[in-house]
């Protein structure tokens, strides 16, 4: 059988800030509990890494936790992995009402690298991008444009944001259209 | 009264215009009437306007908050067709529009109806079938309308790309003899009329109670003083519910923010009004020279005549994707009004709870067109008890299940 | 343009984020129930020139369903709170007592 | 003439030239000039026509109150009508030309209108055109229209060459307007430590500040400027923004910005206008005042121009008007024009003076310059035509009888001042009449409240009534400090620097001019010089009894221009309330509403267009349809293939080959876009009974059962096939548009109904690709794959399996739309693709047919299956369909039980669904009604039913079509009468909606 693929194959396009597909990213949708010890500490184990507060992500390199409502967590984790952590989650929380699929296919996944990436996110989204009130670490589901999304800084300098797979090229224009050389804001360090 | 033509205005003109008298007499209320008319927008002035031309009800008085027209009859696109779905609906809005085809002449006051045509895009299959479903309806109703060809599209309207990226037009619901008119003239035409029958007209008259006596109307407590009559009628789009339950009933009505605006004017470019309901937005070139532009309604009640401005945004975004021409154009004005909404989106003209209380409301975003058949048919209802233009609106039939739908055709009916 | 407080994430999010869903607080009622109460639960409606309770879901955020207690002649805004509830919470009442005196609302009031 | 002066202008660069055409005449002018300017520095002062009377136009005003240097700028994809050219910064090969005249503006035929103004008063088309009828559409109409309208419009197939888009910018004070009071404001607030962002309209910081002169803490208004700049520009929680206007204010701090990045220089990258959608905790308006023009007659000819704007072009531009100006005020500031326009070298034959008092000391240093100064005078008339030869002198107080006649090329007029107040008023703030200034000033106490019910608009210096420089300058200090305390810093109280002008007389309102002007005169005195109203008109619609303010602006046109009234409202208004008896407060303004001056359609759409309109929903395998000639239909914001055209078939064609390959051998469906919910949790199976309307908790693992769900009001909104997962996880299909609107279906009710029941959902559509391996070939083709036993006892039909097929770690759902032997195999979406590609080509053998949404609905409409959005349309209930077995009768309650017991779906006469074949097997008409006889009481044909779905059915080799048709079940056989466009009706014969294989024995082997 041949590899799975991304929905863009890490289609690339550099602009003031550099816009790229991540490609491949394991993710698991897990709903629970938040306030139950048992289930948060399986799925913080599944994941390894700590539990994100209110509207963080907890991230470790390809591995991660996004808290993404009161009863769900996106369970990030390098592709092939996927099942194996979801297998894991049921297992532990076999006796516990809960749910976790392997959405890793479902979506797609981008990263904005550059100066201008807090800029290019507030062309788009209606959310204060200012250092001071959206800081690395920080999660936001929100929309942008005219699609749902969610994102996060790993730095001053680099943002990742996931969408619903159908809607990757749109995203990838709407990206690469913010990023446009010219089109800087000059606002947020860009 | 003086009667208005090219004559008079040139014979005015050799004496400074000093001799035009007022349009409607000034009048304060007297202590009865027959029929007391709550709102001086259009249907309440077309109700009694009709009441006199067609039953000799003259006693009549039509009690206006704030100044005559100053509702939704002065806020709207002036947008006029008839080519609905439903029987009820396509027979009194095809009444309202074969009276504006006369209502210059009936009201001697230009309300400039101008039949140019009125075309509803299908951009997918399904706009396809219903529209064509509905032109076959309306053969049935006595309303003109065809299912016409992009190509035929294109030549009524050169300035419209029909091969858009996103939804090509794949045909269009065209009635030919829809149209538009001067809103504010309308009001105003009635509103001469009416007076010149006798019937005052009083504004700046806050309704602020209802009377009843053995759970019949009795009269109205106003700001200018109780007034008592026999028949009530309640014709006040965007405080219909307030008003209800002045009169001790409730009525299925949510009141939300319909907005709209135009551009500077260029001179003449479309000469039709297209309404595209897939991307939600409509557009016609006023007498003026303006693109005339709405689109839907805000999603929460709202009283402040101001309305939320994603809107504007997504309905221009809809319209520069199908005229690109007037991305160069500037936006010069928007507005908003208050529209009432009832459970299936159709109007009720109905009898109430309250004996001799009549009431006229939840016109949503359709009101104008059907200004002058809404008088007709409730003006037959006042006097008579029912009218066939009517009997489907009634209150009942929320509790029937007996909806009148025409989402099932239309997406944005304005 | 209005921004609401979504009760469940925190986020002060403005209306693009958010889905209006109507009136809150209305009971339902299936079947037997009278032709009176069924007509109620599915059309009447509080359409008040003032103080309104109503339902809203963060759909382009953490998804939930909320309450709000919202001003139509102006806007203002009393407060938000999670929709599992059957009639607005104290606080809130007590909020809204705070700015508009006397104001009442038929169901509880 | 007007002029460039051999020195002077303080915003130009004589020493970088700019080369334009007005007209196709080739022009220069300077860097910093405005198209207004540098036309004015060519002598080129007629500029436009007026909108009913053609009435040649000259600037009146220097700025965005402009309402008649409008011009035609650019060309062709470039091409912009309506563009003011006194907010129109020169470049270099900048094209304009003036608008609404024919065949020149020189020579403009429709200025016959002037000479008939006296038959075309204000409404006089409401009072003819009449008769006959049939002439307002021939003849009155299209006259009317093609006068009026003002610039051209852009070529049809015209598309912008430029790009826009929006900015999202949270601050906690904005200010709007860059002139002294804005900076100050600006600067008060941010020494709180509060994010500033303040917003100028055009390229320059200080307002008229500099024009007008005065000290500011020792320095010249210009140099402060520069100061304050640097200072502000150095603090890091404060953003400046020049070429921004403050647009418009909204609820709950939402003001929009909207910012010309490239108008004066088209070359330069980047989009042309950004939109900034702004959310303020506070925001403070110091948008200035406007200078008001003097209702005298002949006040619209070329070189009638406000004293202030004539001021602007001398000293910014170093621009003259004309040689001999001659200066009417009811005031002292328009003495400074004088004083600038002698000290220029200029000659100023007179300063008339309304005031029987006079001016101050402008008036003193003015007489000592040698003006002569007439007080207590007004003008009677101005004399010339396409420009100003002189003025007629009169008693303000007469009635117009002429004591003089001074010749001049120019008159510099000015009746006071006008706050700026649109942004206080567009979200609600209220206005006082200042009986002293003679203006609306925002009303304390009385500003838009925010979310919170607390106000969040403020307003600042001249825009708040305050028309001093000391009293500006303090007023905005403090109000700057205010809107930081208020947005929750802590604002030292600042003292604002000690300014220093002359001081000043108090003005003289003055509505008229003369006082008791003759008709003749009030009739060529203008209020609103766009659209030819003049105070004839406004005095012509309060005797007809259009009193309200709202009657006269709409009977007369007055304020309705593309200025909005910024030049004419106050003078029309109160015209209005003289002509009523009544005070200006109690006539009381229109409403003032967004934008403050016109902004573009493409910065409103933002990036939106093209490929970015509207997202376009992409399978995994879209790509191959796009590669193999798809054609596309779009499916809510997918697009699905309709059909697969190929070499020269049309689609008709298409069609038919894909349904026939189907029926015959072998079919392939991307069907990925169907919706995919999981329902999980101990009351998952309790849940979905409330949501079908048949019974989902009895459903085996392992199976599947076809469900349909309801509204609450009854009618059918979706319906799909279930699959039991486990004993507490359910997997539900719906349709490919129900996908999102179903899963927001589910999760309303368990948060906001049934929140105690423990049920999780997901949506997994996209998780998977799904496709349908359709016809009598398919087992055959899954079993050549291998990896999992397909075979009829091992995979019933109904039922579901998890495996892999050919390497696919793949789920297959034996299920069928079609009436064929068929398997649903759902795969990852990364696999999706591939999987495609191989069963195409393992297919080949068994000619294997991908098929479209087409082909789909023909295979389901044989086999007499219904399809949401054809056989129901929101008002259909599942009993209309013959659906009663899809229906528990054992469930006590599920969404529309209760509806569906309404009387009137109760109704035996409900239109019942039924197959229909026309006698000559032709294709029944799509939405075609079922007449019955005569009509109702509205004089409406009577029905009796219609076609729900229509086809060619290439199986049957006729038409077959469903439709709903009163008392249809019980009339089997029967003949009737179908309406058709063309005016005829066809015959169609009632039978069973099944029409292929009734036994259903084919998707069963």
């Amino acid at each position: 059988m041949s590899e799975p693929v991304s929905a863009l194959r890490r289609a690339r396009y550099a602009g003031f800030v550099t816009v790229e597909e991540a490609g491949l990213q394991g993710m698991v949708q897990i709903r629970g509990d938040l306030s139950s010890d048992a289930f948060t500490s399986a799925v913080s184990d599944a994941a390894g890494v700590p539990m994100p507060g209110l509207r963080e992500a907890s991230l470790d390199g390809r591995n991660g936790l996004l808290w993404m409502s009161p009863d769900e967590l996106m369970l990030l984790c390098p592709y092939p992995e996927a099942d194996r952590a979801m297998a894991r989650l049921q297992a532990t929380l076999s006796d516990t009402h809960h749910l976790a699929l392997n959405v890793s296919d479902a979506r797609a996944m981008f990263t904005l690298q550059g100066n201008g990436v807090r800029d290019v996110l507030a062309k788009l989204a209606p959310v204060d991008m200012a250092p001071d009130a959206f800081r690395p670490g920080m999660l936001r589901r929100t929309r942008l444009a005219q699609v749902a999304a969610a994102f996060w800084l790993r730095s001053d300098t680099q943002a990742e944001v996931i969408c619903f797979r159908s809607v990757a090229p749109y995203m990838m224009e709407l990206l690469s259209t913010a990023a446009r050389p010219g089109s800087a804001v000059g606002l947020h360090g860009g | 009264m003086t009667r208005y033509s090219a004559f008079a205005i040139a014979r005015e003109a050799l004496r400074d215009h000093a001799g035009w008298d007022r349009a409607w007499r000034r009048a304060t209320p007297k202590k009865r009437y027959d029929v007391v008319i709550v709102g001086a927008g259009g249907h309440g002035l077309a109700t009694a306007y009709y009441l006199g031309k067609n039953f000799g009800i003259t006693n009549v008085a039509v009690l206006e908050k704030g100044w005559l027209g100053g509702g939704n009859t002065g806020r709207n696109t002036t947008i006029i067709r008839s080519n609905y779905l439903q029987d009820p609906s396509a027979a009194i809005y095809e009444k309202a529009r074969s009276l504006y085809e006369t209502m210059s002449q009936d009201l001697n006051y230009n309300v400039m109806f101008s039949p140019r045509g009125v075309m509803m895009l299908a951009q997918t299959e399904h706009e396809v079938r219903g529209y064509k479903r509905t032109a076959h309806a309306n053969s049935l109703q006595g309303v003109t309308t065809e299912f016409i060809s992009p190509k035929r599209v294109k030549q009524l309207v050169p300035i419209m790309n029909i091969d858009g990226p996103r939804y090509p037009v794949l045909g269009a619901l065209w009635q030919a003899r829809g149209g538009t008119a001067r809103h504010d003239a309308v009001a105003w035409g009635y509103a001469r009329a009416c007076s010149a029958m006798g019937m005052d007209i009083i504004q700046k008259c806050e309704v602020t109670g209802v009377m009843s006596e053995g759970g019949r109307v009795s009269g109205v407590a106003t700001t200018q003083g109780d007034i008592a009559c026999d028949k009530l009628g309640m014709v006040v789009a965007g405080h219909s519910g307030a008003l209800a339950e002045m009169a001790g009933f409730r009525i299925p009505i949510e009141s939300v923010a319909l907005q709209a605006l135009v551009s500077e004017p260029i001179k003449p470019c479309m000469d039709v009004v297209v309404m595209a309901n897939t991307v939600h937005g409509y557009m016609s070139q006023s007498d003026k020279g303006e693109m005339v532009i709405g689109g839907g309604t805000d999603a929460f009640n709202n009283y402040t005549q101001r309305g939320s401005f994603h809107h504007i945004e997504e309905t221009v975004r809809a319209l520069v994707e199908t005229f690109p021409m007037i991305s160069r154009l500037k936006m010069l004005r928007q507005w908003g009004g208050i529209v009432d909404v009832t459970g299936d989106r159709s109007p009720i003209l109905s009898r109430t709870p309250l004996e001799g209380c009549f009431i006229n409301c939840g016109w949503g975003t359709g009101g104008f067109k059907a200004i002058p058949g809404s008088g007709w048919g409730f003006a037959e209802l006042m006097a008579r008890g029912h009218s066939p233009l009517t009997d489907a609106f009634s209150l009942d039939r929320f509790r029937e299940g007996r909806f009148i739908d025409e989402s099932v055709a239309a997406g944005v009916a304005h | 343009m209005l921004t609401l407080k979504c009760p469940y994430c925190g986020v002060q999010a403005e209306e693009t984020e958010l889905h209006a869903g109507g009136e809150a607080h209305l009971t339902r009622f299936g079947p037997d129930s009278s032709d009176d109460d069924f007509e109620t639960y599915l059309f009447t409606r509080e359409n008040p020139k003032g103080v309104h309770f109503e339902r809203w879901r963060h759909s382009h955020g953490c998804g939930k369903w909320f309450h709000a207690a919202r001003c139509t002649m102006t806007l203002e805004v009393f407060g938000t709170y999670p929709a599992q509830t059957t009639e607005p919470p104290q606080d809130i009442r007590d909020a809204i007592t705070a700015k508009r005196p006397g104001w009442t609302w038929r169901e509880f009031s | 003439m007007s002029m460039r002066l051999p020195t002077g202008g303080r915003l130009t660069d004589r020493s970088y030239r700019m080369e334009f055409t007005f007209n196709g005449k080739r022009m220069t002018g300077y860097a910093g000039d405005t198209l207004a300017s540098a036309l004015l520095a060519n002598d080129q002062l007629l500029m436009g026509r007026s909108f009913k009377y053609h009435r040649p136009r000259g600037p009146v005003a220097s700025g965005a109150e402009e309402p008649n240097a409008l011009v035609n700028l650019g060309k062709g994809d470039r091409f912009e009508p309506n563009q003011r050219a006194t907010t129109t910064e020169l470049f270099n090969g900048l094209t304009a030309t003036s608008q609404n005249h024919w065949p020149s503006l020189e020579a403009d035929i429709g200025a016959l209108n002037t000479h008939l103004s006296r038959v075309l008063p204000a409404g006089f088309y409401y009072k003819m055109f009449m008769y006959p009828r049939a002439f307002w559409k021939h003849v009155y109409e299209p006259f009317i229209r093609q006068s009026a309208g003002l610039g051209k419009a852009p070529d049809a197939e015209s598309r912008d060459a430029d790009s826009y888009e929006h900015f999202y910018h949270f601050t906690d004070v904005l200010v709007v307007g860059g002139g002294v009071a804005g900076l100050m404001a600006a600067k008060t607030a941010a020494q709180s430590g509060a994010k500033v962002l303040l917003l100028e309209q055009s390229a320059h910081w200080g307002g008229r500040a500099p024009v007008d002169g005065g000290t500011i803490g020792g320095q010249s208004p210009e140099d402060w400027t520069d100061a304050t700049l640097a200072e502000l520009q150095a603090m890091p929680n404060v953003t400046l923004r020049s070429r921004t206007m403050g647009a418009g204010v909204y609820d709950h701090g939402y003001a929009l910005g909207y910012e010309r990045l490239t108008d004066h220089a088209p070359e330069a990258p980047g989009p042309r206008h950004r939109l900034w959608r702004i959310r303020a905790k506070q925001i403070v308006t110091a948008t200035g005042a406007i200078e008001r023009p003097l209702s005298f007659a002949g006040n619209d000819i070329p070189g009638v121009m406000l004293a202030s704007a004539m001021r602007d072009y001398l000293v910014n531009w170093g621009v003259s008007i004309g040689d001999r100006t001659v200066v009417v005020t009811n005031n002292d500031d328009a003495y400074r024009t004088a004083i600038a326009l002698k000290k220029a070298g200029l000659d100023v034959p007179a300063i008339i003076d309304a005031r029987s008092y006079g001016g101050g000391a402008l008036m003193a240093e003015a007489r000592a310059m040698g003006i002569r100064v007439e007080q207590g005078r007004g003008v009677a008339k101005v004399l010339g035509g396409k420009r100003v030869t002189g003025v007629a002198v009169c008693n303000q107080l007469g009635e117009g009888a002429v004591l003089d006649e001074i010749a001049c090329d120019a008159v510099a007029m000015s009746g006071g001042w006008s706050p700026v107040v649109h942004l206080w008023s567009h979200c609600g703030g209220k206005l006082d009449w200042d009986e002293a200034g003679a203006f609306f000033r925002p009303r304390a106490g009385a500003a838009p409240t925010d979310a919170d019910g607390k106000p969040f608009v403020s307003v600042a210096g001249a825009a708040d009534g305050h028309m001093t420089l000391a009293g500006l300058l303090q007023d905005a200090a403090e109000t700057g400090a205010a809107a930081a305390t208020a947005a929750g810093f802590d604002a030292a109280q600042t003292v604002a620097p000690e300014a220093e002008e002359v001081a000043e007389k108090p003005l003289e309102p003055v509505w008229l001019m003369p006082q008791g002007a003759r008709y003749d005169l009030r009739m060529k005195a203008w209020l609103d010089y766009q659209n030819d109203v003049k105070v004839s008109d406004v005095q012509l619609a309060a005797r007809e009894g259009y009193e309200s303010v709202e009657h006269t602006k709409r009977y007369t046109t007055l304020g309705m221009a593309t200025d909005q009234g910024k030049l004419s409202n106050i003078n029309g208004l109160a015209t209005l309330s003289n002509a009523l008896g009544e005070s200006i407060p109690q006539v009381g303004t229109t409403t003032f509403r967004p934008p403050y001056t016109p902004i573009s359609m493409g910065a409103i759409a933002g990036e939106a267009h093209g490929a970015l309109f509207q997202p376009v929903r992409q399978t995994p395998i879209h790509a191959w349809h796009e590669e193999n000639g798809a054609h596309w239909e779009p499916v809510g914001q997918w697009r699905r293939p309709y059909c697969y055209p190929k070499g020269e078939e049309d689609h008709a064609q298409a069609v038919i080959r894909e349904v026939k390959a189907v029926r015959q051998s072998l079919g392939l469906l991307d069907a990925s876009t169907l919706g995919k919910i999981i329902v999980k949790g101990p009351d998952a199976g309790r849940f979905l009974d409330m949501l079908y309307t048949n019974m989902m908790s009895t459903l085996k693992p392992g199976k599947c059962r076809y469900g349909l769900m309801c509204s609450e009001n009854g009618f059918l909104i979706d319906d799909g096939v279930v699959a039991r997962i486990d004993e507490d996880t359910f997997l539900c299909h719906t349709t490919t548009g129900g996908a999102e609107s179903i899963h927001a279906h589910m999760e309303e009710w368990l948060q906001t109904e049934w929140w105690d029941w423990q049920v999780y959902t997901a949506n997994v559509t996209e998780q998977f690709a799904q496709i349908a391996v359709v016809g009598p070939k398919a087992r055959m083709l899954l079993e050549k794959l291998g990896g999992m036993n397909v075979s009829k006892e091992a995979l019933p039909f109904m039922a579901w399996k998890d495996g892999t097929l050919g390497g696919f770690p793949v789920r297959v759902y034996r299920i069928s739309f079609s009436g064929e032997l068929s398997y649903e195999i759902a795969t990852p979406a990364g696999h999706g693709r591939a999987l495609w590609d191989l069963l195409c080509a393992r297919g080949a053998e068994w000619n294997i047919t991908p098929y479209g949404t087409e082909a789909l609905h023909v295979l389901r409409a044989e086999k007499g299956f219904i399809m949401i959005g054809d056989e129901t349309d929101g008002t259909v209930i599942p009993q209309d369909l013959g659906l009663n077995w899809a229906i528990s009768k054992k469930k006590v309650d599920y969404l529309g039980k209760r509806a569906q017991a309404w009387p009137h779906m109760t109704d035996p006469a409900r239109w019942k669904l039924v197959g229909l074949l026309t006698e000559d097997s032709s294709v029944l008409p799509e939405g075609a009604y079922a007449v019955a006889d005569g009509t109702n009481a509205n004089g409406q044909r009577n029905t009796q039913g219609r076609v729900t779905s229509t086809y060619f059915s290439p199986t049957l080799g006729r038409g077959i079509a469903m439709g709903l048709v009163l008392n249809g079940p019980d009339r089997m056989g029967e003949v009737i009468e179908f309406t058709h466009i063309e005016g005829f009706t066809v015959p169609a014969r009632i039978v069973d909606p099944v029409f292929y294989d009734p036994e259903g024995e084919k998707q069963n082997v």
